[in-house]
């Protein structure tokens, strides 16, 4: 095997290795049921509780405010149906974005479908969502705002207390998915105002299949997965222990390195940008410059479609995705890219370059020589650049 | 994606990428929005023999792999030949394709009708069983599950 | 440490170390998102569709009709919750029993608060359905017949075939919860009319996490949890990779062994139920005592409360429960024993031990022989049973 | 379950099991269908001392440690004593219990109670302060989740 460069963290990460370690005696040796009696699995319960409370804290919230799910998706679907549910006497309306992740956005189009009124947010060319559009949005029967933390394809990170305190003052609650923010950019539930929030496991470095949702103590939502009692009877199922476990590990660990991650991640990231600007023509970077993930850089390439350029990356040994990891395979372009604004013929064309503390200047390099040579070989090959370079001519 | 290998040959290495100067016929189908183009050039002879066959495509990878085929598949060929290449004939000669690209054979052999169309309409001919091509094969589309 | 007998498998299993071993890999080195496009993740694509046929074939069902969710919770959750919504044209009425696992009880009485009809039918006092309740409960507007394939608590293997064959009789769709019942037993779903059908690899010795829902094809459910398109667009979350693989990876371990574990387990499961019965006094078996699952055992021992017991057993390093898991903790006794027509304070003295192919004849004998003292002892304690010793010298 | 090690022993080595042959007092609460069942027999001498106390539970692992525990504040107290032996002192003694266990203290407490009560009707005897016991506390329980 030839070079190996893993540049779509926001997809998913490695598992560390010393996550992996940290779980493993909880499959074969410590694999007792958390609620049962005797001492061998009730000390499990226990386990528990310390992951949540090193979660809890990175949050600047309670141990119990946090509860074990499947994953961001689940986490986003429970936010949005169980506060549906829960506050129906107080109104039938709620506002989100044009750019959410479709656990957000399709939660929203079925709710729509059983009679919730919902307000899709616009966002700028950098995709931001203006805390004034937010506030003029409010009705008497708005509910909720669910305004993505940061945006999973082009990094933009939203201003979230600025909704927070906005949805504060309207006494209405606010819902962010943080799943590409949380461990990323620090996160204080109490400053920004959050009420509630998804996270997945596997954008830090843990394990897939495991996430939570932080509910502030007070919002009435109920179970979405009835059954038995477990997360204080708001969250039915057998606990996974193991994927506890990994996502409790996986946050300590991100947590301590949080700010020089960011630091190194974000100067590697903006050397990247700054060399493909200059370097490939008709090439933009999408989303906000300065309001960005430290991991994130996404480009249009204009005469280019997608998935020719992941596969010839991939040719090189380098994994990038265009639009998110969910809907390739789907024909549509990036709905993300179109509410920026961008042509379809475009939106088409981009490419998600996502980095973790592992990506070296030397895999930057790498990549972007790569880029230059097979942006300009998809180029030679695309009948837009070709009718692009005659009506230059005829200028 | 599960591109069989035969695809990823044609993507890697595609046949007869370019243009013709003066073609006999050009055609461009797709569009932009789907996120297909595909463009036919074809250089035939007086016996209504395919000479040259050239192509552009802004696509996926099985839109390329399909373009680059489907001209090796009708270079040497009459016209009356070529038209008989369908998309389904193309789809064999890739050993198959994800259900899901299953319309960028459609697209190439839509590409290759246009051309022809071009042909005839600028050599005044009439083609047995060319119908004027659609411009966008997307409305024929299925959900893969049929069933919901 | 001293001894370490686990019988609680019914509350979960232990991981088998093969199964852990098979899932290692995807952690740290496959770790890719399945739905990214470059090779090194969408090899991940195929190994799902592997696993995805492993159980499929387990059960007689097509490759496309197995569905991973987080558990059987969830898969309970949503072949109810989506059912009710697919059908509501053709009907609001739902048929299930007294004795499900509250991820469908607690479900069903969710789904009456949202105005659906449920008849919970009765079970006679071996906690068996009878079919032609099953069949007088169907009303024109019946969509949906749920019943348990074996009962958690009491070990009861209920007669599936027949009630699947009154439900396609009726044109009715039919659902088990299964999870305690596949591969502890064999399941073909066309030989028994099965539409739906929930599990979780924690209870065959893979990892908790991970369950499926088999849904035939042609049943028109939607997703339960919305976002993107994975599990054919039908589940939507990032595949838990590790998790299908360590269950796929159960599923074909547990199926190669499936007839000599439960003729090992069953032969076990009698010596223990005939030496308990003969060797302590006012004891009774719950459940059938020949539709059983292999590996159950329930007693209930007259004038005892459960968790004394479960503690004692557990100062014995025997690990059992009373009741399910999940419940206890709660005060209530189980809703399977009162179903099954046993007076509260025997109710609240059961005992559930569930073996693994690992359980020995020795186990069971310290087993036995423990109890005997523990039972002696605590009934010493035992107000209800200083007041029936009184009535008996009075009679 | 979490238990205190206070509370493990004193359910692993229950002080004062056992029956008193005519009580001063004896008094039985809690019922089967709650899951718990307390007795407690007093033998209280002429100076209202109690000399003895032996008690019976039908319980969890909460109720027979917290009638333990509840035996052993009371033994060689007066009545007057006995009767400021709160729930809350059971408690305490043991290290504290799992939120959903504190109702067995409150039964251990009203055992207590109950024996004295016994005691104080047949010796026709007003003891200030205690009131007629409840023979079930579970009324008073809450769920251990207030806010919803
Ligand atoms: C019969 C039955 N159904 C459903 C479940 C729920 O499964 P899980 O805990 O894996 O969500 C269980 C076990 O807990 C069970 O025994
Ligand atoms: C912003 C955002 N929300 C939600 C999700 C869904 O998380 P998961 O796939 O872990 O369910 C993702 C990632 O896939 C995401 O990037």
């Amino acid at each position: 095997m030839g070079k190996f460069i893993y540049l779509d963290n926001a997809a998913t990460t490695k598992t560390d290795p010393k996550v992996v370690e940290a779980m493993l005696p909880y499959f074969t040796e410590n694999y007792g049921n958390p609620s049962s009696v005797y001492s061998f699995a009730a000390a499990n319960k226990e386990v528990e509780s310390e992951q949540r409370e090193i979660i809890a804290k990175s949050l600047g919230a309670k141990t119990n405010e946090i509860y074990f799910t499947a994953g961001g998706s689940e986490s986003d679907n429970w936010a949005l149906k169980a506060t549906v549910e829960a506050y129906a006497d107080k109104g039938n309306h709620i506002i989100t974005t044009k750019i959410e992740h479709h656990a957000i956005l399709h939660t929203a189009q079925y709710l729509e479908s059983k009679g919730i009124q919902v307000t899709y947010l616009d966002v700028d060319e950098n995709g931001l969502v203006d805390p004034e559009a937010v506030r003029a949005a409010i009705r008497p029967e708005t509910i909720l705002i669910s305004v993505m933390f940061a945006n999973n394809e082009i990094g933009t990170i939203e201003p979230i207390k600025e909704i927070g305190a906005i949805a504060k003052e309207n006494g209405i609650l606010f819902h962010t998915d943080a799943v590409q923010a949380y461990m990323h950019v620090p996160i204080d539930v109490e400053e920004l105002h959050i009420d509630m929030l998804s996270a997945s496991a596997h954008k830090f470095n843990g394990p897939k299949g495991i996430g939570f949702l932080y509910i502030r103590k007070g919002v009435k939502i109920r179970s979405f997965i009835h059954g038995g009692a477990q997360e204080r009877k708001r969250r039915a199922g057998t606990e996974n222990v193991p994927g506890i476990v990994g996502m409790g590990t996986a946050a300590k660990l991100a947590y301590a390195t949080l700010d020089e991650r960011a630091k190194y991640e974000s100067e590697l990231r903006d050397y990247l940008i700054d060399r493909v600007l200059k370097e490939i023509p008709y090439t933009r970077l999408n989303g906000d410059r300065v309001k960005r993930l430290p991991n994130n850089a996404n480009f249009s390439f204009r005469f280019i479609e997608g998935e020719s350029l992941l596969i010839m990356l991939d040719m090189k040994g380098i994994c990038t995705s265009s639009g998110s990891a969910c809907t390739s395979g789907s024909l549509d372009p990036s709905h993300v890219l179109l509410a920026i604004g961008l042509p379809h013929e475009i939106a088409h064309g981009s490419l998600r370059v996502s980095l973790s503390e592992e990506t070296t200047k030397e895999d930057i390099d790498y990549l972007v020589d790569e880029l230059k040579k097979i942006v300009a070989r998809i180029r030679e090959m695309s009948p837009l650049y070709e009718d692009f370079l005659k009506k230059e001519k005829v200028k | 994606m599960a591109y069989s290998e035969k695809v990823m040959d044609h993507f890697e290495h595609p046949r007869n990428v370019g243009e013709i100067e003066n073609p006999s016929g050009v055609g461009t189908v797709g569009n932009a929005k789907c996120g297909d183009i595909m463009r036919i050039y074809l250089d035939i002879d007086d016996n209504q023999v395919i000479q040259d066959v050239k192509f552009k495509t802004f696509g996926c990878g099985a839109a390329v792999a399909t373009s680059s085929m489907a001209t090796e598949l009708v270079k040497g060929k009459t016209v009356e030949e070529a038209l008989g290449v369908t998309n389904k004939a193309v789809m064999e000669a890739l050993d198959g394709l994800p259900p899901v690209k299953v319309h960028c054979s459609l697209l190439a052999e839509e590409a290759i009708h246009a051309a022809l169309w071009d042909y005839a309409e600028k050599h005044n001919l009439k083609i047995e069983g060319l119908e004027k091509p659609k411009s966008d094969i997307h409305e024929d589309e299925e959900e893969e599950e049929e069933e919901y």
